[in-house]
């Protein structure tokens, strides 16, 4: 289905999606997007959506299904406590991205902005997957309780730092990846940045594969390159800050 | 036990003529502040532990002991009181944020007690709240401005969607994490029986729970824990949490050693893990980003239940408020400086914020200044600790309030303030197993629901005596209302009249 | 017949049923005089029982099939035709204890001193509430 | 030879007997109902006549049931009169007397008959059988008007050694032979035995195991020794045959019903004949442990047999789950208790607890994780639930552990069994 | 216009926001930025929106324009002969609107385009003589205030939605190179015309998104350099800070950026150049009130360019983006995109760091 969205206001737009799902559409083409909000919201089926211009804020905000493809930049509170499914952006993402996301995909080929997954978590067979193609900027994996969240630094100048400052800043679960190295000082305490063994490797290639296979990527040179494994030391990071 | 500066707070007192070494003290104290002495076997006290909680006393079956208030000793001093300088002690020695829970214990004036209520005399005639049907029922959310029809004459207008409340008063949020669940469970179930709602604060819905969820508000705080799809499909409504009365501005952070199996299915996070709720949400950083949170909540639920906005009183709450309803607020929610909380850094709860009073005072006039009162209902949190305290809150401007604290004192809580040690010996603020058990919910749905008729009952009482049959007639009805003993910029604030006026 | 059932889920291991089924026992006025009497205490016919944060009540359940009056050799286990409690008639016991091996709750206590049956729950005679019941702070012994 | 007409003809007056007539009055108040019995007595206990015998229970307390209770049943009862003739297709009984019963439905309820091994000199004076009331009060008898001071047991089961402990409480030098190797063999297992051996010597009980009788000494007719097949002899003046029971099938087998050993039944404890039901130790029923007929002669099945074959006279569908072997022995003041088997099948898994002074012992045997049998000898406490826990075949894999366990206790077993057990309106487990 | 329900404390609100500039001084169409505006009407709710422009007063490109909101003629007449007594008023004539449907409770609006009376300057420098000016009007004369007050640039800002108010003012007969424009959402009636933004001193216009935490302390910051806040807005105190900082301390924007939004300490202690740090540690120890901290996203206009910048943790967005001779700085590329359609190039904004789209006969003339 193609649905044309200019001039519709993003209600009507998301509301003629939802009608359509509900008469069992699965496939939807959307052009002409411009500022659209909450689209792929509110909707629990695995349907297609691919998006031709740049939508609105939280795009598949509380989503939990949908698949949804840009064909460019996209704005910012991507993925906002989305619970499944899938979005993926060739060009660049803003900031709040994957904000208490539990569950599904977020694939960003260019770089992301400030806050990038911040209180990710899992649970039980949920694992959010939050993959950055180029640089994110500072608090990227604040409060990350759960999940992973790959910075893979393709296309930076030499010498940039892949990621922000306050890096994993309260982080006390789930696991960070960056493909580059990383200045301790841009890290918070209570978080390690140690070089991936084999295991974090086979990891890698298992959920890199789909993104390469979405941007056409190299897998081999990609999961090949140095990277660095951010953890945290403890699940318990301010135990200390009250007097019992 | 180490050298403390720190003092007992509490004297344990036992009538060894009354004693009969049962033990029962000591099988009920959490606090180790009762106990077994291995060498004799009998039953010893120590006050240093003690935090006064009352259940030893409560258990004991001759009625042999006593708990009492220690008055600090030492030589006072009009700036550097001994509660002053026991709370430095504390610091020096733990180098940590002192935590307290309940509300605010420093002595703020508490305003409804300076406004007295109406009652009809010969002009208008009282009526019998016995005899005559009194209405209680309130709806919350949106309105429309006018109703406009169509040439047939129906109705073209619609409300919002809205909450049906049986009875003004909801209970306030308070997480499956806080509380126990035989607590969120005695809530859940009394507020289906009072056809009213209650609140899962941010610590998701129990999956036992989701039986009364036509009876819930769910939250969606900060730290979005439990939130999905189901979640928010299943609630009557949705509350965003900005803030909390006794720590605004400040976020949450359950310590995972509470974090149980259960607690852990119903937040989806691993068990044994922080539940860290950050202090704010770290999409909504101004007014059109909570109108984009609202939104999102109302596309992803597809339009069908109020939206609540939930703050505390603090000095810009007008503007906030106000800002809220026209970011599409169905409900907002103002929790005052009196409010509870399970932990909170006791310097946040006793410094921060205003009393609910003027907030809810302030926010209505303004609303209505603006012409858009009806485009959202106000609740109210903070301290309300009878029906004349609700009673006056609805004419003040309300229409309905939340109770936290007065629900948990009917489920047992004696106001021992550590409900943050995980201990409670009440059952209610803990996740101990041992300790849970103590809230028998059978008991706890029963005495919740009693309170809610009792108070229900009352105020049908005053409105009767008010001339009024509905509470209709009552809520932002300052006319009900008098002050006594405040001055007149309290008085214009609050729009009331002094007495003999 | 009504009959006192226990709610593990809220027995709160406080033990006041075996204090008060003590006193109850005990023939004495008031609790504090009843265990100042040490001697003459009696074996409460409640027990808790408890592992950590799991305990509860037991006492007779009062069996409609009681295996112990099936079991018992003297005559001593009978049901009262009137209320259906079994009742336990310690100048018959003869302390065989086929009583304790076919109770499957264990609800029966020996007296090894005495030879006899230690204590069996008598519902309080159907003086009204049993005051295991009527004591409970929690509502974990329920009679009905 | 008078007639009469009964709904119910129940032949035998203990307690599967008793338990029938209380099953049956409870169902059909109205139908009436006649008790026949070869024996004069009041229905009694019959495994206290040794308690009797050594004063330990007053003579008055060995009633059963109060002394009105067949006029509150309003029962019939023919005491004293063995049933000697039973014919299935007339529905008639006729006693000894000649006096013959029409019945509707009827109970084989005859126990069982000691065994008397045919040895030189067991018609002495002197030598007894001991499982009825008539036997105890001729021993009795025989003590008091005898100078009696030695006395041979012979058997070491269950009577035998109860029958043993009474003389050694009156006083009498008293010894127990047993064939087997070991004292109640089949009530124990062998450390059991080996206890509950100590517990007789340390009352001067002798015990002499593995060891034949072959003969009886007398003169004057009166008995005076017990010959051994190792050649002792002991000096005796009284003697109890104590070496089994066997079940009174004659009547049956004269009447054509199935028999085995005993008399054989069905679920509801019907014989072969439709109007006939038989319960107690003269019934074979089917044992779930062993999943085979076989006659149970313990107290606590005899009740079940005759309340559920009571039950089901009465036009009530009860069905009968079996019965597994239980046996609670005091023994000398050693309580022992057995349920089911008492050693372990070839494949069993065997958990053991002997406390360190010795004095409590407790062993249990399990097959596929669900217990098979236990021994429990000194400390008894709580053993039923282990009873319950055989009867309903439980898996115990999950707290195998705590089994064996003294502090053994409701909340050892999985919250569902608890629950049940603890909620549910019974022991139907 | 009532003027008497401005709040004793700030007004709070947030907003939407897009500049365009053309580099080369070509004419950028006011529909483009209605275009754009439009697009981000959820980030308003019609309680206050506005416009600046600049190049488009080429007849008076020398002369300050003053835009004048006026309660009543009356007030126009105090304010013409209190300018008469510290300026030569050049020309003055009314701004130019028509009547649009949601567009009501209109000021008097009127420009005058002036010079200081050089009898009245005595040597003083002309443009701290005219922020004295409209210091004075804002304070003194009842009933008038001064929304814009720069060389060749008018603001037009009012209560509405963007659209209306374009359309009120007749924005498409301007022809100016740069236009900056603002949609509000206040959280109550903007029943206010000069609350809306842009706000403006001299060649400085500002539209803002965010709430300053810190507004108390910057208010009286300015204050002491002779800024009277009079608006309560977080606009109002940071155009006086960027009067203040690049015309009166001669910093140049970057240095600005450093003294509203500097990099944390922790961040300056990690610094090796020793130069650097000194220069980062004495910007922190002189310029503490100008730290606006909390957050903001600011869209800047002057003579030379526009300028974004965002606090120093970024927590408002901004996005820049660039079309040929264009320059594009919005809270969201949507707005961008609808506003030119799909640029050659977007980047978000750098936290603390400005973005900087200057005339190219600016840098020209700099070079």
């Amino acid at each position: 289905m193609r649905i044309d969205a200019s001039g519709l206001h993003y209600r009507q737009l998301n509301q003629q999606i939802k009608a359509a799902v509900a008469e069992g559409e699965t496939e939807f083409e959307l052009v002409n997007v411009c500022g659209h909000r909450y689209l792929g919201s509110g909707i629990d089926q695995p349907v297609n959506i691919r998006v031709e211009g740049i939508p609105g804020n939280d795009l598949g905000a509380f989503m939990s299904g949908p698949r949804i493809r840009c064909s460019g930049n996209a704005q910012d509170g991507i993925g906002n406590t989305m619970d499944d499914g899938l979005v993926v952006i060739p060009g660049h993402a803003g900031d709040v991205m994957g904000y208490s996301m539990r569950g599904g995909c977020i694939y960003v080929r260019g770089n992301a902005g400030y806050r990038i997954g911040i209180h990710m978590k899992s649970y039980l067979d949920k694992e959010p997957v939050v993959i950055i193609g180029g640089r994110v900027r500072d608090f990227c994996g604040e409060y990350l309780a759960g999940g992973k969240l790959i910075v893979l630094g393709l296309d930076q100048p030499a010498g940039e730092p892949l990621v922000g400052k306050y890096c994993a800043t309260g982080m006390h679960g789930g696991t960070m990846y960056v493909r580059g190295e990383v200045d301790p000082a841009l890290l918070r305490p209570g978080v390690s940045a140690t070089e991936i063994g084999d295991d974090d490797r086979q990891v890698l290639r298992d959920l890199l594969a789909p993104y390469c296979a979405e941007f056409s990527l190299p897998l081999d040179e990609i999961v090949g390159g140095l990277f660095v494994r951010i953890t945290p030391h403890t699940a318990r990071p301010y135990g200390q800050l009250y007097a019992y | 036990m180490p050298l403390t500066t720190v003092h007992p707070q509490f004297i344990i007192k036992r009538d060894m003529d009354l004693c009969i070494q049962c033990g029962v003290c000591t099988r009920q104290c959490s606090y180790d502040a009762q106990k077994i002495d291995p060498e004799d076997g009998r039953v010893s006290s120590d006050p240093r532990t003690c935090v006064g909680c009352q259940r030893c006393v409560t258990l004991c079956p001759t009625g042999a002991l006593v708990v009492t208030e220690r008055e600090l000793h030492g030589r006072s001093h009009p700036n550097w009181s001994l509660q002053v300088q026991r709370a430095i002690h504390r610091q020096a020695e733990s180098g940590g944020m002192l935590l307290t829970g309940m509300g605010t214990d420093k002595n703020y004036r508490i305003y409804w007690d300076n406004l007295v209520l109406n009652a009809s005399q010969v002009t208008n005639p009282s009526i019998d709240p016995l005899r005559e049907p009194m209405e209680l029922r309130t709806f919350l959310g949106a309105k429309p401005e006018r109703v406009e029809f169509d040439d047939e004459g129906n109705p073209v207008s619609q409300a919002g969607p809205l909450l049906t409340l049986d009875t003004p008063i909801m209970f306030s949020a308070m997480s499956y994490g806080s509380i126990s669940f035989n607590a969120c469970y005695s809530l859940a179930r009394a507020a289906k029986n009072a056809g009213t709602y209650f609140n899962t604060g941010e610590g998701g819905l129990h999956r036992d729970l989701y039986e009364y969820a036509d009876h819930a508000i769910v939250q969606v705080a900060s730290g979005r824990f439990g939130v999905t799809p189901q979640y928010l499909d299943a609630a009557a409504a949705v509350e965003i949490k900005i803030g909390q009365g006794a720590k605004p501005g400040i976020g949450g952070h359950l310590p995972g050693e509470k974090v149980s199996a259960e607690i852990s299915a119903t937040r989806m996070i691993p068990e044994g893990s922080d539940a860290i709720s950050p202090a704010p949400h770290h999409d909504i950083y101004s007014i059109e980003d909570l109108k984009q949170l609202i939104y999102a909540l109302k596309e992803a639920t597809n339009y069908s239940k109020p939206v609540s906005v939930k703050i505390a009183a603090v000095n810009y709450v007008v503007p906030i408020a106000v800002g809220a309803v026209r970011a599409g607020a169905d409900i907002v929610a103002m929790d005052g400086t009196r409010g509870g909380s399970g932990a909170t850094p006791t310097v946040i709860r006793d410094n921060v914020g205003i009393p609910i009073e003027f907030a809810l005072a302030a926010v209505d006039s303004r609303l209505r200044q603006e012409g858009i009162r009806h485009q959202a209902s106000l609740v109210v949190a903070g301290g309300f600790r009878n029906s004349a305290d609700i009673a006056k809150a609805i004419a003040l401007g309300a229409d309905a309030v939340y109770i936290g604290t007065s629900a948990l004192i009917a489920l047992g809580c004696h106001m021992c303030q550590s409900c943050y040690t995980g201990k409670c010996t009440w059952g209610i603020c803990t996740q101990d197993p041992y300790l849970t058990k103590r809230l028998n919910p059978e008991i706890g749905t029963r005495s919740l629901t009693n309170l809610l008729r009792a108070w229900s009952l009352e105020i049908k009482e005053m409105l009767g005596g008010m001339g009024m049959n509905s509470i209709d007639s009552l809520r932002g009805n300052r006319e009900m209302l008098r002050g006594i003993g405040l001055t007149t910029e309290e008085l214009e604030i609050l729009e009331v009249a002094p007495v003999g006026r | 017949m009504k009959r006192v059932y226990a709610k593990e889920e809220v027995c709160i291991g406080c033990r006041l049923c075996e204090i008060y089924c003590i006193f109850q026992h005990s023939g004495h006025h008031t609790l504090v005089k009843a265990f100042l009497d040490q001697e003459n205490l009696p074996e409460p016919a409640v027990r808790v029982e408890e592992d950590g944060a799991m305990s509860f009540a037991l006492q007779c359940r009062h069996c409609d099939d009681a295996p112990c009056v099936a079991a018992c050799i003297a005559g001593a286990m009978t049901r009262d035709p009137h209320t259906g409690a079994i009742k336990h008639d310690e100048e018959r016991c003869v302390g065989c204890w086929s009583c304790v091996m076919v109770c499957p709750f264990g609800a029966i206590r020996m007296d090894n001193e005495k030879g006899k049956v230690g204590s069996k729950c008598d519902l309080c005679e159907g003086k009204g509430i049993p005051a295991c019941v009527a004591h409970c702070p929690n509502e974990a012994l329920i009679y009905e | 030879m008078s007639e009469h007409t009964y709904d119910y003809v129940i032949l035998g007056n203990s307690t599967a007997a008793i338990a029938a007539m209380e099953a049956i009055r409870e169902k059909d108040a109205q139908g009436s109902m006649a008790i026949v019995s070869d024996q004069m007595a009041h229905c009694y206990c019959s495994p206290l006549i040794t308690y009797v015998l050594c004063g330990k229970v007053p003579e008055e307390r060995l009633n059963y049931r109060p002394r009105d209770v067949y006029r509150q049943l309003q029962v019939t009862t023919y005491l004293g009169r063995a049933a000697t003739r039973l014919d299935p297709a007339a529905h008639t009984v006729t006693l000894a007397d000649g006096v013959e019963l029409r019945y509707g439905k009827l109970l084989l309820a005859t126990g069982g008959t000691p065994i008397v091994p045919d040895l030189p000199g067991v018609d002495l004076q002197g030598v007894f059988t001991f499982t009825r009331y008539e036997d105890m009060a001729r021993v009795r008898e025989f003590i008091n008007s005898h100078k009696v001071r030695q006395a041979v047991v012979v058997g070491a089961g269950m009577i035998g050694v109860k029958v043993a402990e009474a003389f050694a409480t009156l006083g009498l030098e008293t010894t127990v032979v047993e064939l087997r190797d070991r004292v109640l063999a089949l009530a124990l297992d062998e450390t059991g035995s080996e206890m509950a051996e100590q517990a007789l010597e340390d009352h001067r009980v002798r015990v002499i195991t593995s060891s034949a009788v072959t003969s009886l000494g007398g003169s004057n007719g009166l008995v005076q020794s017990v010959t051994l097949d190792s050649g002792s002899r002991l000096p005796a003046q009284v003697v109890v045959m104590a070496v089994g029971v066997r079940p009174n099938i004659k009547l049956a087998q004269q009447a054509g019903l199935g028999v085995n050993r005993g008399v054989l039944v069905d679920d509801h404890l019907r014989t072969s004949d439709p109007y006939i039901y038989a319960a107690g130790d003269v019934a074979e029923a089917y044992d779930p442990l062993t999943g085979e007929p076989r006659p149970l002669a313990i107290w606590p099945a005899a009740y079940l047999q005759g309340e559920i074959a009571g039950r089901n006279m009465a036009g009530t569908d009860v069905t009968y789950e079996g019965s597994i072997a239980m046996n609670s022995i005091q023994v000398c003041g050693l309580p022992t208790i057995s349920v089911g088997l008492v050693e372990p099948p070839g494949r069993a898994e065997v958990l053991e607890y002997r406390s360190a002074d010795g004095k409590s012992y407790r062993r249990m045997f399990l097959v596929n994780d669900r217990i098979v049998g236990a021994v429990f000898v000194g400390d008894v406490d709580r053993a039923g639930i282990i009873t319950g826990l055989i009867r309903s075949q439980m898996d115990v894999s999950s707290f195998k552990e705590k089994l064996i366990q003294r502090d053994l206790g409701l909340l050892s077993l999985p919250k569902q069994y608890r629950k049940h057990i603890v909620m549910g309106p019974g022991i139907e487990v | 216009m009532d003027m008497h329900r401005l709040p004793p404390f700030k007004i709070h609100a947030a907003c939407g926001t897009l500049g365009i500039l053309d580099r080369t001084r070509a004419a950028v169409p006011a529909e483009d930025i209605v275009r754009g505006m439009a697009n981000m009407r959820e980030r308003g709710n019609g309680l206050g929106a506005g416009y600046v422009g600049y190049g488009i007063y080429p007849e008076h490109a020398d002369d300050y324009c003053l835009h004048m909101m006026g309660l009543d003629d009356g007030a126009r007449e105090r304010l013409r002969s209190y300018l008469q007594t510290v300026c030569n008023i050049r020309h003055d004539e009314p701004i130019q609107t028509r009547p649009t449907p949601t567009i009501h409770d209109e000021p008097i609006l009127w420009r005058w385009f002036v010079q200081p009376r050089e009898d009245k300057l005595a040597g003083r420098d002309p443009e701290d003589y005219l922020v004295n000016v409209v210091m004075t009007i804002n304070r003194d004369v009842e009933g008038c205030y001064i929304a814009s007050s720069g060389k060749n640039m008018g603001i037009f800002k009012g209560v509405g939605y963007p659209e209306p108010i374009a359309e009120y003012y007749r924005l498409e007969e301007y022809n100016a190179h740069c236009w900056i424009a603002h949609t509000r959402f206040p959280t109550n009636t903007g029943g206010w015309w000069g609350g809306a933004h842009p706000f403006g001193l001299l060649q400085w216009s500002i539209v803002h998104n965010g709430e300053l935490s810190s507004y108390g302390v910057n208010k009286r910051y300015v204050a002491s350099f002779g800024y009277e806040c009079t608006l309560f807005t977080d606009s109002e105190v940071i155009s006086y800070m960027l009067d203040l900082l690049c015309r009166r301390h001669r910093l140049t924007i970057e240095q600005a950026a450093l003294a509203m939004a500097p990099p944390e300490w922790e961040e300056v202690d990690r610094v090796t150049d020793p130069a650097r740090k000194r220069m980062l540690t004495i910007m922190r120890q002189t310029y503490p009130g100008a730290l606006l901290n909390g957050p903001f996203a600011v869209i800047a206009g002057h003579d030379g360019g526009m300028v974004g910048l965002s606090d120093r943790l970024k927590l408002r967005p901004l996005v820049a983006a660039e079309k040929g001779a264009r320059g594009y700085i919005a809270s969201e590329e949507a707005a961008i995109w609808a506003a030119g359609g799909q640029p050659e190039k977007s980047w978000p904004v750098v936290a603390g760091q400005p973005v900087r789209f200057d005339l190219y006969e600016a840098k020209e003339a700099a070079a």
